[in-house]
């Protein structure tokens, strides 16, 4: 990789990045030249997406610098970035999200243009995606959208692309999908291009990243070539320590009495943990929502409610974003300490601070607005809000979306723990490696479960079968 | 919650400025009687304004436009019902509040049930609670029972009647909203809906609840200004529409829901009043009074929002 | 003979009871002139927020439903002649009255809103020859009513430089509104002696005079049933005494009956007036009898009194 | 999936077609020339409207004052730009930046539209009494002659408002600005991201608004021939339930230019629907309340039917 030898995209020489007191990035300095494919890993908070906004431009430094050696700004240098939160403009074509960044195109007839080069760069980057360039943006689904920005952030619009930056582009992909894009950035990088990878998926950042840089606490803690790491180096590096997760599923059959079941097949007994897989986009949300809203009621309240829900897209589903963390995580839980309609206050604080603890929120007052979480710990914020509340069922749509290796490892000890003394858990995740986990999985294909397997036949390759049409002799 | 941010400041700040100006016209003369005047007429105000502010609270798009034509028919029906007859002013209040909490379940019945978009739903109502209350009584102005027009017009601890009720109502809207779990689940509902409703929150019951509340306001409102004013008119309440809102948004409640200002409802509810006093005082014509109050509006908009960004 | 035409009434504001009480009475005159074979229809339009634009598309729909006259109480004296015109174009016969329109080709049966307000002051320097201050209610700001009646009340007052306007405010023609206005601008005048009014608001302004605990002044009153109650109880207390100046409601069916005379091809000039109806201390008794509860005085006009107020004018 | 698009304008489409069916059948007379340039020509300054409306709905604000800013054009076209052309233009002029600079403060001081508007219109308000104290003043000649010219085929009604249908369509739907514009309402953030100037667009749509917002004014003087302060209040309420009738969306950017001019169109026209009912005085203002619930309860039709695809 380093015969690329040649004037760097950009330099950062000791950048900081403050928030009032809040030291999201403190000094860190880092060059970015052409054929780098840069895996930027650590904890949520770590100052990662802070990073990518200092280089593309969207905050200015506090201090430090930062330089574009062969250009006068971001854009001239072709830095393009592909954001955490998805930010296409949702009433608008797949080819008009195009138009937006792509200011060169002008003209009475800028659209066929448009479209052609939007199909284009998902036709090279995603084959086989299906997504139509006149579909408004609104009725694609998130991993849909996620390719889409993608693809914008490849597409030349006019220049060419030098650096990508991708924030947690696998977040909501599957696996396949993620796969298609770890081969068109590899790919890119040895044409010359730049990119910085970030994930909380270390297996993909070990497969795609010539380097990997570690940032803890706002500091750059390690920076190697990825084959002088290794994972368990790697996780130590970022600070956490992981708990052992060479652990085999328990033994199922020593469950309660079944306590869910859906017209379409789907099944749960107490104590049990049911994963949800299956490629994206197949209707395993949808089922969890279905399934979620016909166990509580718009118009009754329930002192004692029969499910609690843990959303994925957070900003859609889930975050509250006027209020404080407290008030965020209190919100399902109120009813439980309520004195003659009234709130109790202290029993709140309570419950705050006991998740603040158990779940490790990273801000020092839990009064403290949500939105001042980084993405990864307001989604332990809405962790916190369900397991906070009493409900018997737990339902997690993709829960651990930007969530850290670390985090993750502490959040399934607990899911196991609350599973052991009773409570039921229906889980749907678009890492295999989680779904794994479970004591039983019900695979979706178009919306219809597909297989349901247990024990020793929830393997990978199992699920992958269940997810993909299998051409029948029939 | 926090000590700096109070975005309802300035409503109070504005209200005694105003106040004050007039005095320097009259060098001090007065001030008791204006004062009396304001916290009369602004009773009304604060009524209906508390109201739409718990319907601003759920959320862009959420207010109520039949206001008027419900403060019109309640009182309507409410004065037609006592006939000026002595000892029937509870009976009326109970017409005026069941008409109310009746158009405010309409209200919520066309928002729910036909998906119609609130601010055209409660206009489209209106006009049909306009033509109710003509065709229930044609114009004629039937009086308020006597005794219930010396409570409306009179005054308790030197404070008028009126501005009592107000001011009861608006405590048990404070407390309610800052302590209870339906005040909770209605500032929830206003930042979005659809978490909230998968936080568990029973969305459709908040939203039906605090369409009732407001029609219901709105009803004791027109109930206490027809005894008030002599009996009810069919223009009665027209001035309470963009007062309304008026008072909730110079209030400091933000207009993007999920926040809400009682104290500040209170502020702009007398500064509203007084404003206009003022401008008649200082013999403005109708053209200036107007420029001016709109000018003011902005003006205490403008210094309470970058209030707020600064805090 | 119009036993085969069609009138109908366009009039463009409900909500208050002096708008009520026209309808009815043209309702009631309009009934029984079909009944009699008079006209074939006589059909009341109403629209409801005091607005030109929609005003002008409902006289267009009456010309497109083929009336063959239009009764107009218009809300603009202007906004509306696009229309008017279209309907006298289309061969309709529009006669105004109360709101009339300035096109030329309608008939207009005004009443002297300008003379009405000078008649107040007149009245005033009658009872007050020292003069003093006085507080004027106005209505609606930006109709034309409202700024003709000011214009007649400050015109009075340049004639009898004994008085003086102190304060000015809208009470849109709404009780509330009225009595609201004058509360907040009482603390800030001095003694006042009398009220000018446009009528409809001065027991609204005798509320706020009585709140503020201030001596009643001169109150010129319009004709709602209750100011005229309100006048019979002070009067009755302490021989209070003033005038109630206002136009009838039934002026609508005035507007009727000449409308079906310009049908019927009498020759009718294009302006006649109505007097205004006066109530004075004398006459107070007999019209509070006549008048119903929480209604407004009226007078209604009939074929013989539409042929009076036609030759007069010739 | 471009079916969706598509549905959005077949439902006021078929709400105006059902409406002018039955106005046929009540009323034969109004199936003619002439009939339909008396139905149609007082919804042209509507239609206007209501497209300044929508510029504003497209960047997820609403406009409070729009019926008032209407009256202050009219009012300034009835007396200034009539009696001193240049000076009167000047004015217009003004009045289209000032609407532009609103939009620019809205967005730079974050401050909430509904409001600011709210306060405008006492403003408006306020200049258009300084003008006319009551009503008054004349349409120039040219306007007169404009808004009552009898063009070939089709009234004047009928083609202004295809004419508006049509360029609004290109400008905002078709044209790349438009499409940045439409984008500013669906997510701000990442169009100021792709490095465009927010706070200069949003001051573009408003800017948009108060140049229809003048053409409502203008048209409307042209057609009642004078103007009075209080002449246009009802556009306010009227033009945000044309943008809705029209399919457009209060947030997220979604309108549609021709849907807004066919559900201003609609809205006129159930007005004289109700008109031909001959119904009691007392139910006719709550008949215009239930034949806009009734209109708008199509939406739901459509939108069940279309969940349903
Ligand atoms: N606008 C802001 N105001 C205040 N604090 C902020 C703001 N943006 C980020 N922070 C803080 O800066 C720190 C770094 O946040 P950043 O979003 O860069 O984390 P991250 O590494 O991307 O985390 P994640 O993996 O969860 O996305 C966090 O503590 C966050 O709370
Ligand atoms: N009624 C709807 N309107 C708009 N978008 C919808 C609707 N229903 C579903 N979607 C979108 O379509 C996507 C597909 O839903 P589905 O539940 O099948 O996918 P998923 O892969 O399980 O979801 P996720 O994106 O959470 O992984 C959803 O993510 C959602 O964003
Ligand atoms: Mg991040
Ligand atoms: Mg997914």
């Amino acid at each position: 990789m380093s015969d690329h030898e040649s004037t760097p995209i950009v330099t950062l020489i000791d950048a900081a990045r403050h928030f009032g007191p809040v030291r999201a990035l403190d000094g860190v300095s880092l060059i970015v030249t052409p054929g780098d494919c840069i895996g930027l890993v650590g904890h949520n908070g770590a100052g990662k997406s802070t990073l990518v906004n200092l280089i593309n431009g969207g905050l200015a430094p506090s201090s430090g610098d930062i330089a574009f050696p062969a250009a006068d700004s971001a854009r001239q240098a072709g830095v393009r970035s592909v954001f955490q939160e998805l930010s296409l403009c949702p009433n608008l074509t797949v080819a008009e999200n195009l138009r937006i960044s792509h200011v060169a195109l002008k003209g009475p007839n800028w659209r066929r243009p448009a479209r052609a080069e939007i199909v284009q760069s998902l036709d090279t980057i995603f084959p086989g995606h299906g997504i139509d360039a006149n579909a408004e943006v609104d009725t694609l689904s998130i991993a849909e959208r996620q390719m889409v920005e993608i693809a914008i952030g490849f597409s030349p619009r006019g220049s060419t692309a030098r650096l990508v930056i991708l924030d947690e582009p696998t977040s909501s992909l599957d696996a396949g999908i993620s796969e298609q894009l770890l081969v068109h950035v590899r790919r890119f990088c040895t044409e010359g291009g730049a990119v910085i990878f970030i994930s909380h998926m270390l297996g993909e950042v070990f497969e795609v990243a010539s380097r990997i840089v570690v940032l803890k606490d706002g500091k750059v803690v390690a920076e190697r070539p990825t084959d002088e790491f290794t994972r368990q180096g790697l996780v130590d590096a970022m600070g956490h320590v992981a708990a052992d997760n060479g652990e085999a599923a328990e033994i199922a059959g020593e469950f309660g009495p079944e306590i869910v079941r859906t017209e379409q097949g789907l099944s749960a007994r107490r104590g049990e943990i049911v994963g949800l897989s299956g490629l994206a986009g197949h209707g395993q949300a949808e089922a969890l929502a279905q399934l979620y809203l016909s166990r509580s009621s718009s118009w009754h309240p329930d002192r004692s409610p029969g499910a609690v829900f843990v959303a994925g897209d957070r900003q859609r589903d889930g975050v509250l974003p006027l209020w404080s963390i407290l008030r965020n995580i209190s919100i399902s839980a109120l009813q439980q300490c309520a004195k003659r309609g009234l709130v109790d206050r202290a029993a709140e604080t309570r419950i705050s601070d006991t998740w603040k603890r158990r779940i490790g929120i990273r801000t020092d007052d839990m009064t403290n607005p949500i939105l001042s979480l980084s993405g990864g710990n307001q989604q332990k914020v809405l962790f916190a809000r369900a397991l906070a509340s009493s409900a018997p069922v737990v339902i997690m749509d993709d829960p651990m979306r930007g969530v850290d290796v670390g985090t993750k490892q502490d959040v399934y000890a607990m899911i196991r723990t609350e599973a052991a003394k009773g409570g039921t858990f229906l889980w749907y995740s678009t890492e295999t490696e989680e779904v794994c986990q479970c004591d039983r999985v019900f695979v979706f294909r178009n919306g219809e479960i597909s297989a349901e397997l247990t024990g020793s036949e929830i393997t990978e390759e199992n699920i992958l079968q269940a997810s993909f049409e299998m051409q029948e002799a029939s | 919650m926090k000590p700096v941010t109070k975005p309802w400041l300035w409503s109070w700040l504005a209200a005694a400025a105003a106040f004050a100006l007039i005095l320097a016209l009259t060098s001090g003369r007065g001030a008791g009687e204006l004062a009396y005047a304001a916290l009369s007429f602004g009773a009304f105000a604060a009524i209906v304004g508390l109201g739409q502010m718990l319907v601003i609270t759920l959320g862009p798009g959420n207010v109520d436009l039949s206001i008027p034509a419900t403060m019109t028919l309640a009182a309507t029906l409410a004065l037609k019902a006592m006939g000026s007859e002595p000892g029937t002013a509870l009976l009326g209040l109970a017409i005026a509040l069941g008409v109310g909490a009746g158009a405010g379940l309409a209200n919520y019945a066309l928002i729910f049930l036909l998906r119609l978009p609130p601010i055209i739903a409660t206009l489209a109502a209106s006009l049909i609670y306009q033509s109710l209350a003509i065709w229930s009584n044609r114009g004629l102005r039937i009086k308020p029972p006597t005794g219930l027009a010396d409570f409306a017009t009179g005054r308790f601890l030197g404070l008028p009647n009126v501005a009592w009720v107000a001011l009861a109502l608006a405590i048990l809207v404070w407390v309610i909203l800052e302590r209870s779990i339906w005040g909770r689940w209605l500032l929830a509902s206003g930042q979005n809906l659809r978490a909230a409703r998968l936080a568990g929150v029973p969305v459709e019951l908040v939203r039906a609840t605090t369409y009732v509340s407001v029609a219901t306001f709105a009803g004791l409102a027109g109930y206490l200004l027809a005894s008030f004013s002599g009996g009810a008119a069919l223009n009665m309440g027209a001035e309470y529409l963009l007062m309304s809102i008026a008072v909730v948004v110079i209030g400091g409640s933000s207009i993007a829901g999920g926040n809400s200002n009682v104290p500040g409802v209170w502020g702009a509810a007398l500064f509203m009043f007084l404003v206009v006093s003022m401008l008649n005082s200082y013999g403005a014509g109708a053209g200036a009074r107007n420029v001016l109050t709109g000018a003011i509006i902005i003006a205490i908009v403008i210094a309470a929002s970058t209030r707020r960004t600064r805090a | 003979d119009t036993s085969g035409k069609r009138i109908a009434l366009s009039n463009n504001y409900a909500g208050n009871s002096w708008r009520q009480a026209m309808l009815q009475s043209f309702e009631d005159t309009g009934k029984q002139a079909v009944a009699d074979g008079a006209v074939a229809a006589a059909d009341a339009y109403t629209t409801s927020e005091n607005q030109a634009t929609e005003q002008a598309a409902q006289i267009q729909n009456m010309i497109l439903q083929g009336y063959d006259a239009i009764v107009l109480n218009a809300a603009s004296p202007t906004a509306l002649n696009g229309a008017v015109k279209e309907a006298c174009d289309a061969g309709v016969t529009v006669v105004s009255f109360d709101g009339i329109v300035t096109e030329p080709c309608a008939w207009r049966i005004a009443v002297d809103f300008a003379a009405m307000g000078k008649e107040e002051v007149d009245y005033l320097a009658t009872r007050l020859p020292d003069g003093g201050n006085l507080l004027e209610i106005r209505g609606l700001a930006g109709v034309f009513v409202d700024d003709e009646i000011s214009k007649g009340i400050h015109e009075g007052v340049a004639e009898h430089s004994q008085f003086e306007i102190v304060g000015s405010v809208h009470g849109d023609w709404a009780q509330d509104v009225a009595q609201k206005a004058v509360a907040g601008i009482l603390p800030s005048l001095p003694d006042i002696v009398g009220v000018v009014t446009q009528g409809g608001d001065g027991y609204g302004a005798a509320q706020a005079f009585k709140a503020a605990d201030r001596p009643t002044p001169l109150i010129v009153l319009g004709n709602r049933q209750d100011e005229l109650q309100w006048w019979a109880d002070q009067r009755d207390a302490n021989g209070y005494e003033t005038l109630s100046l206002s136009i009838a409601p039934g002026v609508a069916s005035l507007a009727f009956w000449v409308a079906q005379q310009v049908l019927e091809g009498a020759e009718v000039p294009k302006d006649l007036t109505v007097p205004f109806l006066k109530i004075t201390q004398d006459t107070l008794d007999a019209s509070l009898a006549t008048t119903p509860e929480g209604s407004v005085a009226n007078v209604s006009y009939s074929l013989e009194d539409a042929k009076q107020v036609i030759a007069d004018a010739k | 999936m471009n079916f969706l698009a598509r549905h959005r304008i077949i439902l006021p489409v078929v709400s105006l077609a059902v409406l002018l069916a039955a106005t046929f059948y009540m009323q034969p007379r109004a199936m003619s020339y002439f009939g339909l340039n008396l139905l149609f020509n007082l919804a042209v300054p509507i239609a206007l409207a209501t497209i300044a409306q929508m510029m504003i709905i497209m960047v997820n604000d609403i406009d409070l004052s729009l019926g008032t800013f209407v009256s202050l054009a009219a009012c300034v076209t009835a007396t200034f730009l009539n009696d001193t052309p240049m000076l009167g233009l000047l004015i217009l002029v003004a009045l289209i930046l000032s609407y532009a600079l609103l939009g620019a403060v809205i967005h730079a001081l974050e401050l909430p539209a509904i409001v600011v508007t709210l306060g405008m219109s006492f403003v408006w308000g306020g200049l258009a009494l300084f003008i006319l104290p009551s009503p008054g003043g004349s349409s120039p000649d040219w306007l007169r002659m404009l808004m009552t010219v009898k063009p070939p085929f089709a009234p004047m009604a009928v083609v202004a408002a295809i004419i508006i249908a049509a360029v609004t369509h290109l400008l905002i739907i078709r044209s790349g600005i438009g499409t940045v514009l439409r984008g500013v309402g669906g997510n701000a953030r990442s169009v100021e991201r792709a490095g465009w100037p927010v706070i200069r667009l949003k001051a573009l749509a408003y800017g948009l608004a108060g140049l229809f917002g003048v053409l409502a004014g203008m048209a409307l003087v042209g057609l009642a021939t004078s103007a009075d302060p209080n002449i246009a209040l009802r556009y306010t309420l009227l033009s945000i339930a044309g943008v809705i009738l029209g399919g457009g969306e209060f947030t997220g950017g979604k309108v549609s230019p021709t849907g807004a001019v066919i559900g201003a169109l609609t809205l006129t026209l159930a007005a004289s629907f109700l008109s031909f009912m001959r119904l009691s005085p007392d139910w006719q203002i709550g008949a215009q309340g239930a034949i806009l619930i009734l209109v708008l309860t199509a939406r739901l039709i459509f939108s069940r039917k279309g969940a349903g695809a």
